[in-house]
């Protein structure tokens, strides 16, 4: 099956987005980077092979892992049960807690300071579906969505956006870069913890076995943590879900 | 044959959605040529036009426009003249770059038809003491778009493909839009832009079929 | 004017991706090109009957946005057929194809608008039918479908922006990487407008003054 | 009446008319002959107003044509003029070629346009080609619609610039004979022609013209039958 | 020697050749003449297998032209054939004109083709203009190019199809003087055409074309002089 494919090419080809900082960006020399980039390089290393970061927009996840261009996506991808249908997920290996950024001038302080507001975030992400469906309630303001992140926060910098909703660790990797003046996290968004996790083709049990113990081992071990504190720092969110089984 | 399960229905029980993503599209399509001849008839007639300030703004617009991609066009609407502070939604952004670039592939055409039209029409036209503007307006423009109507008619259906770019400036409500919204939920990439294909297709050919028939109405001479 | 962070690391990088523009489209430009011509005659001989088609067939490419057909080639050649394509195939596969579609336009228009009586000619004085094209109908069509074909080859380099979608770094990519990173879009995207139209425009001119040329004799 | 007064006219370094003078009464009719580029045509042009002159003046009912203060528009519409190359609207029928100018420019009513555009083609013949569209008509019907659509205009002068060259032979005599007749009912015309026989049967008075300079003008008896000038015997021998 | 047997051709629903049989000897000059439609132009396109016939045979020296085996290219080559367009190849010099068929389809080496080409371009009148390119020749002398185009593969047979009908009257004189000259050099012929002094003068014989029917054939004499069919008799008193 794959897993013995990978062993046996000696290779492991991760999926992983590359404008979505700090899981995935460019160095100054634009080389790839990020949480997610070492969490490649560590289940290469566990399988004893070298691992080749393949950059992989959102929408461009699946189709290569479905040509086999890719092997295992380390792309920050959202267990749902819908996307569930078409790949298989391991458990989750991080959390985002959803931030709201506001531009400056906007005024806003809060999650609900945004009612009225042009807000955006990343088309077809977690946060989008839900701060699209928040403006619909809310029956005033405008919502667009972008197609990267980086939009999103040009356009939030620019003031086309008075505020988003991203994931906490990229609000606070974007504030940080002092590449967008004028925005800052200004709180926290009420939406349900986004977990995400690794993803293989759907059939491949031996493969999301692997991965599962994998994610498993990476938290014993105190690696999670320690990349945890590399990329993004503060309290380590959990990955269980409590009264659940996984 | 295939080591992929298609799965139709799941993506034609959004097939609601994306006709009223289709609306939108025509929407964005129709205003940007009714705007966009509009403009190239002016752009003509700069370009025409004795003031040399004007002729080179008309054709500075023609050139860029021709002369650019049209994702450039609708990108720099958008993230691009915002640098000056100058916001425009993403219905906007999109629907003046598609003008933009409509207005000056449109104003190419004219000038070519105008050049199709013998000047003495214009003469006769003066002659039974009608003023520039009137014979422009009675004589000249009548013969130049017939002359153009091919031309628009595929610009039409240009405008309705670049209507597929208004994603980059943050456009989901047309129908490319929608189709990819409904993709990032449900991961079923290729039933779903299949069907946005069959849908701008059957699109296009309603257009150009369409432009027949009221070519046949129009044009009997 | 503009007090810019651009390094020359980052020229590199804009560099790269115009070359990956130009590469991009002087592939599709020639696969294109040669299946458009064969796909144009086949349509000639053929007629309008027999060759609906291949008419059909080509008139897709024309009528489905070109965002539309990489990310579907893109989604078949790697969901349905599972072949290991880069995206980088993928999009010089479709952009041949698009560009062929309407290069057979091209090729067509350029074979009917030889005289039928010159062609006539050519046979009368024993010349095969590959002579008469060789000879007569390709230097003629080539006069009439120039022009047109620049115009053509243009238009991909232009479309090949979308080539995005497939993780083609081309050069409008390379420029809103760049924007990412130094946030400076005005600027930025005033450079990658300024290639293409200088790339674009003395083309586009030549075109035109071939066409005007060839139009007078 | 049409005055002009010693009027001169280039194109660039070309003198294409070298002080020109003739005055034509109304109710005559005036041919002008001459050889290819004499400035049969511009003087036309310049007439109406369609070309500037360089000097000298034109005065049309006492209105000087050049003048900056004339209008140009309104001049126009009392001066109907023809040309070689019958400049029919192709995107019109023939009833809404002759109906255009009346309704945009003098404001009449369609009802009311239509009447007098009817009228004026039942005149020149072609009262049953009221919807069809030009491409349809013959070279002399198209003529004769330019005729009649500027009839329409109630002009008090029409100039005629070789209309009957630019057609078939057998055309020919449809459209001299509406000349003819305009002619009869006493319009003022200026006709520039080629047709010698036309020249002598119709016009009060004839004008040769030989690069540039109105050579010698004359009854047509006088014209033809003695021509004072050498070039205007060759130029009618040439024609014979 | 060719002949043509029974001969029937249709496009489509329309009879264009209804039973035409011909036989022309080697050395002969036979001229069709008929109304315009009546299928001369067809019979020479099926003569030299341009176009299909539906029944009938032609033989050129023998050779069944529509016969599945017959090589077309290698038949034409002994064909002649001239239009009534000037069919020059307006990307070639005149003398390219000529050499281009000689070089590519018979293999004749470059010198030795423009050696013929030379010779045929003098023999026609424009031996002093090799290197002009064809828009720069009047019609009569375009039409003499192909002439000397179809001569330069040594055709054993000419087929002419109104050569002079496109050409201004002044340019028809040459262009017959050099047909002539070709027939008294003995060149096979057959010519279609309306001139009919030519055809009187010319020709062996005179075939009469009506409605894809020979109506009559015969020596020239014979057919201006005495025709026997009333149909023969209206066409010529109507081109008289
Ligand atoms: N718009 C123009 N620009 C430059 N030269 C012109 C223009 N119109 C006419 N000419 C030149 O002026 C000269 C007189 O032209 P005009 O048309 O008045 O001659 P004409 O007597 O009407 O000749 P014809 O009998 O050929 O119509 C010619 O040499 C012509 O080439
Ligand atoms: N390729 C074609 N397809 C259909 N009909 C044709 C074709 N060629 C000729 N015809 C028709 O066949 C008839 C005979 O044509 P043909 O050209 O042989 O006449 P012709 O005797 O040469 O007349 P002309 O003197 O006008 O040249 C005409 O009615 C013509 O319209
Ligand atoms: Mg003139
Ligand atoms: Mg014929």
């Amino acid at each position: 099956d794959k897993l013995d494919d990978i062993i046996a090419s000696g290779t492991l080809r991760c999926a992983v987005v590359l404008d979505f900082p700090p899981m995935g960006m460019r160095d100054a020399n634009n080389a790839p980077e990020g949480f997610d980039v070492d969490y490649c390089n560590d289940l290469a290393k566990a399988l004893g092979v070298t691992a080749e970061i393949v950059e992989t927009p959102f929408p461009e996840r699946i189709p290569a892992l479905m040509s086999g261009r890719v092997d295992v996506g380390v792309a920050s991808t959202s267990d749902t049960l819908e996307r569930a249908k078409t790949v298989g997920f391991s458990i989750p290996y991080f959390a985002f807690e959803m931030a709201v950024t506001s531009n400056d001038a906007a005024g806003i302080k809060s999650y609900d300071d945004m009612k009225g507001h042009t807000v955006g975030a990343v088309a077809g992400t977690y946060e989008a579906i839900a701060l699209e469906q928040q403006v619909t309630a809310w029956g005033e303001g405008e919502f667009r969505p972008y197609q990267t992140q980086a939009d999103v926060f040009l356009a939030l910098s620019q003031g086309q956006l008075d505020a988003t909703v991203s994931t906490s660790t990229v609000a606070m990797a974007n504030v940080k870069t002092g590449n967008f003046p004028g925005i800052s996290v200004v709180g926290k968004a009420p939406f349900d913890t986004d977990y995400v996790a690794l993803f293989t083709n759907r059939d491949e049990y031996g493969l999301i076995n692997y991965l599962n113990l994998f994610v498993n081992q990476q938290i014993r071990t105190g690696r999670y943590a320690e990349l945890y504190e590399k990329w993004v720092g503060g309290a380590l969110p959990a990955l269980t879900v409590p009264n659940a089984y996984r | 044959m295939f080591g992929y399960t298609f799965q139709w229905n799941q993506a034609l029980a959004r097939l609601p959605k994306m006709l009223d993503g289709a609306v939108v599209t025509m929407e964005v399509a129709v205003l940007s040529m009714l705007i966009g001849i509009a403009l190239a008839i002016l752009l003509t007639l700069l370009r025409l036009s004795g003031a040399r300030a004007l002729r080179g703004i008309a054709t500075g617009w023609v050139e860029i426009a021709r002369n650019t991609p049209a994702l450039f066009q609708i990108y720099m609407a958008h993230f691009g003249v915002a640098s000056f502070g100058i916001h425009f939604s993403p219905f906007v952004s999109l629907l003046i770059g598609i003008t933009f670039n409509n207005a000056g592939y449109l104003a190419e055409n004219f000038r070519g038809a105008l050049k199709a039209i013998p000047e003495t029409q214009t003469r006769a036209g003066r002659s039974l003491g009608m003023s520039q503007l009137q014979a422009f307006r009675y004589i000249i423009l009548p013969q130049m778009l017939r002359i153009s109507f091919l031309p628009m008619t595929n610009q039409m259906v240009w405008a309705v493909l670049m209507t597929s770019l208004g994603v980059t400036v943050g456009m989901n409500a047309d129908l490319y839009g929608i189709t990819q919204d409904l993709n990032a939920l449900t991961f079923r990439t290729f039933e779903l832009f299949a069907i946005a294909g069959v849908l701008f297709y059957v699109i296009t050919k309603i257009i150009t079929l369409g432009a027949r028939l009221i070519a046949a109405r129009l044009f009997r001479y | 004017m503009f007090n810019t962070a651009l390094s020359a690391a980052d020229l590199v990088f804009l560099a790269k991706g115009a070359g990956m523009t130009i590469l991009v489209t002087a592939i599709s430009v020639a696969i294109g090109t040669l299946l458009g011509i064969l796909f144009g005659v086949i349509r000639v001989q053929l007629g309008a009957k027999l060759s609906l088609p291949l008419t059909f067939f080509l008139d897709i490419f024309r009528s489905v946005p070109l965002l539309i057909q990489l990310v579907l080639a893109n989604a078949f050649m790697g969901m349905v057929l599972r072949l290991q394509v880069s995206g980088f195939t993928v999009a010089c596969g479709v952009l041949s194809l698009y560009t062929a579609a309407y290069c057979a336009e091209i090729v067509r228009g350029g074979i009917d608008a030889v005289p039928a009586t010159t062609r006539r000619a050519a046979r009368s004085l024993g010349m095969s039918w590959m002579q008469d094209m060789r000879y007569i109908v390709a230097p003629l069509a080539t006069r009439i479908a120039l022009p047109s074909w620049i115009g053509l080859a243009l238009g991909v380099m232009k479309d090949s922006a979308l080539v995005y979608v497939v993780q083609v770094t081309e050069l409008l990519k390379s420029t809103q990487i760049l924007i990412t990173r130094l946030q400076e879009p005005l600027f930025l995207l005033l450079i990658c407008g300024a290639f293409y139209f200088l790339i674009s425009f003395p083309l586009a001119r030549f075109g035109g003054y071939l066409e005007k040329r060839w139009s007078h004799d | 009446m049409i005055e002009i007064q010693n009027v001169h006219k280039s194109f660039g370094p070309l003198k294409v008319l070298k002080g020109i003078d003739l005055t034509v009464e109304k109710g005559e009719v005036v041919t002008v002959i001459g050889g290819s580029g004499s400035g049969k045509s511009t003087l036309l042009t310049c007439i109406n107003g369609l070309e500037p002159i360089d000097s000298g003046r034109i005065l049309v009912d006492g209105t000087e044509v050049h003048a900056r203060t004339t209008d140009l528009n309104r001049l126009r519409q009392k001066i109907g003029i023809v040309f070689q190359q019958w400049n029919a609207f192709p995107h019109l029928t023939v009833l809404e070629n002759v109906t255009l100018a009346p309704r945009k420019v003098l404001g009449i009513d369609k009802a009311e346009a239509e009447a007098i555009a009817e009228k004026q083609l039942r005149h020149v013949g072609l009262g049953d080609k009221l919807s069809t569209f030009p491409s349809r008509l013959s070279g002399g019907q198209q003529q004769r619609m330019a005729i009649a659509r500027a009839l329409a205009m109630s002009p008090d002068y029409m100039l005629f610039d070789e209309v009957t060259s630019a057609l078939d032979p057998q055309l020919v005599g449809e459209v001299l004979e509406t000349l003819k007749m305009l002619a009869e009912e006493g319009m003022t015309m200026i006709c520039v022609t080629h047709e010698m026989a036309f020249a002598r049967d119709v016009s009060d008075r004839v004008a040769y013209f030989h690069k540039g300079i109105m050579a010698e003008i004359g009854a047509p008896e006088q014209i033809f039958g003695d021509p004072q000038h050498l070039e205007t015997r060759a130029f009618l021998a040439s024609v014979r």
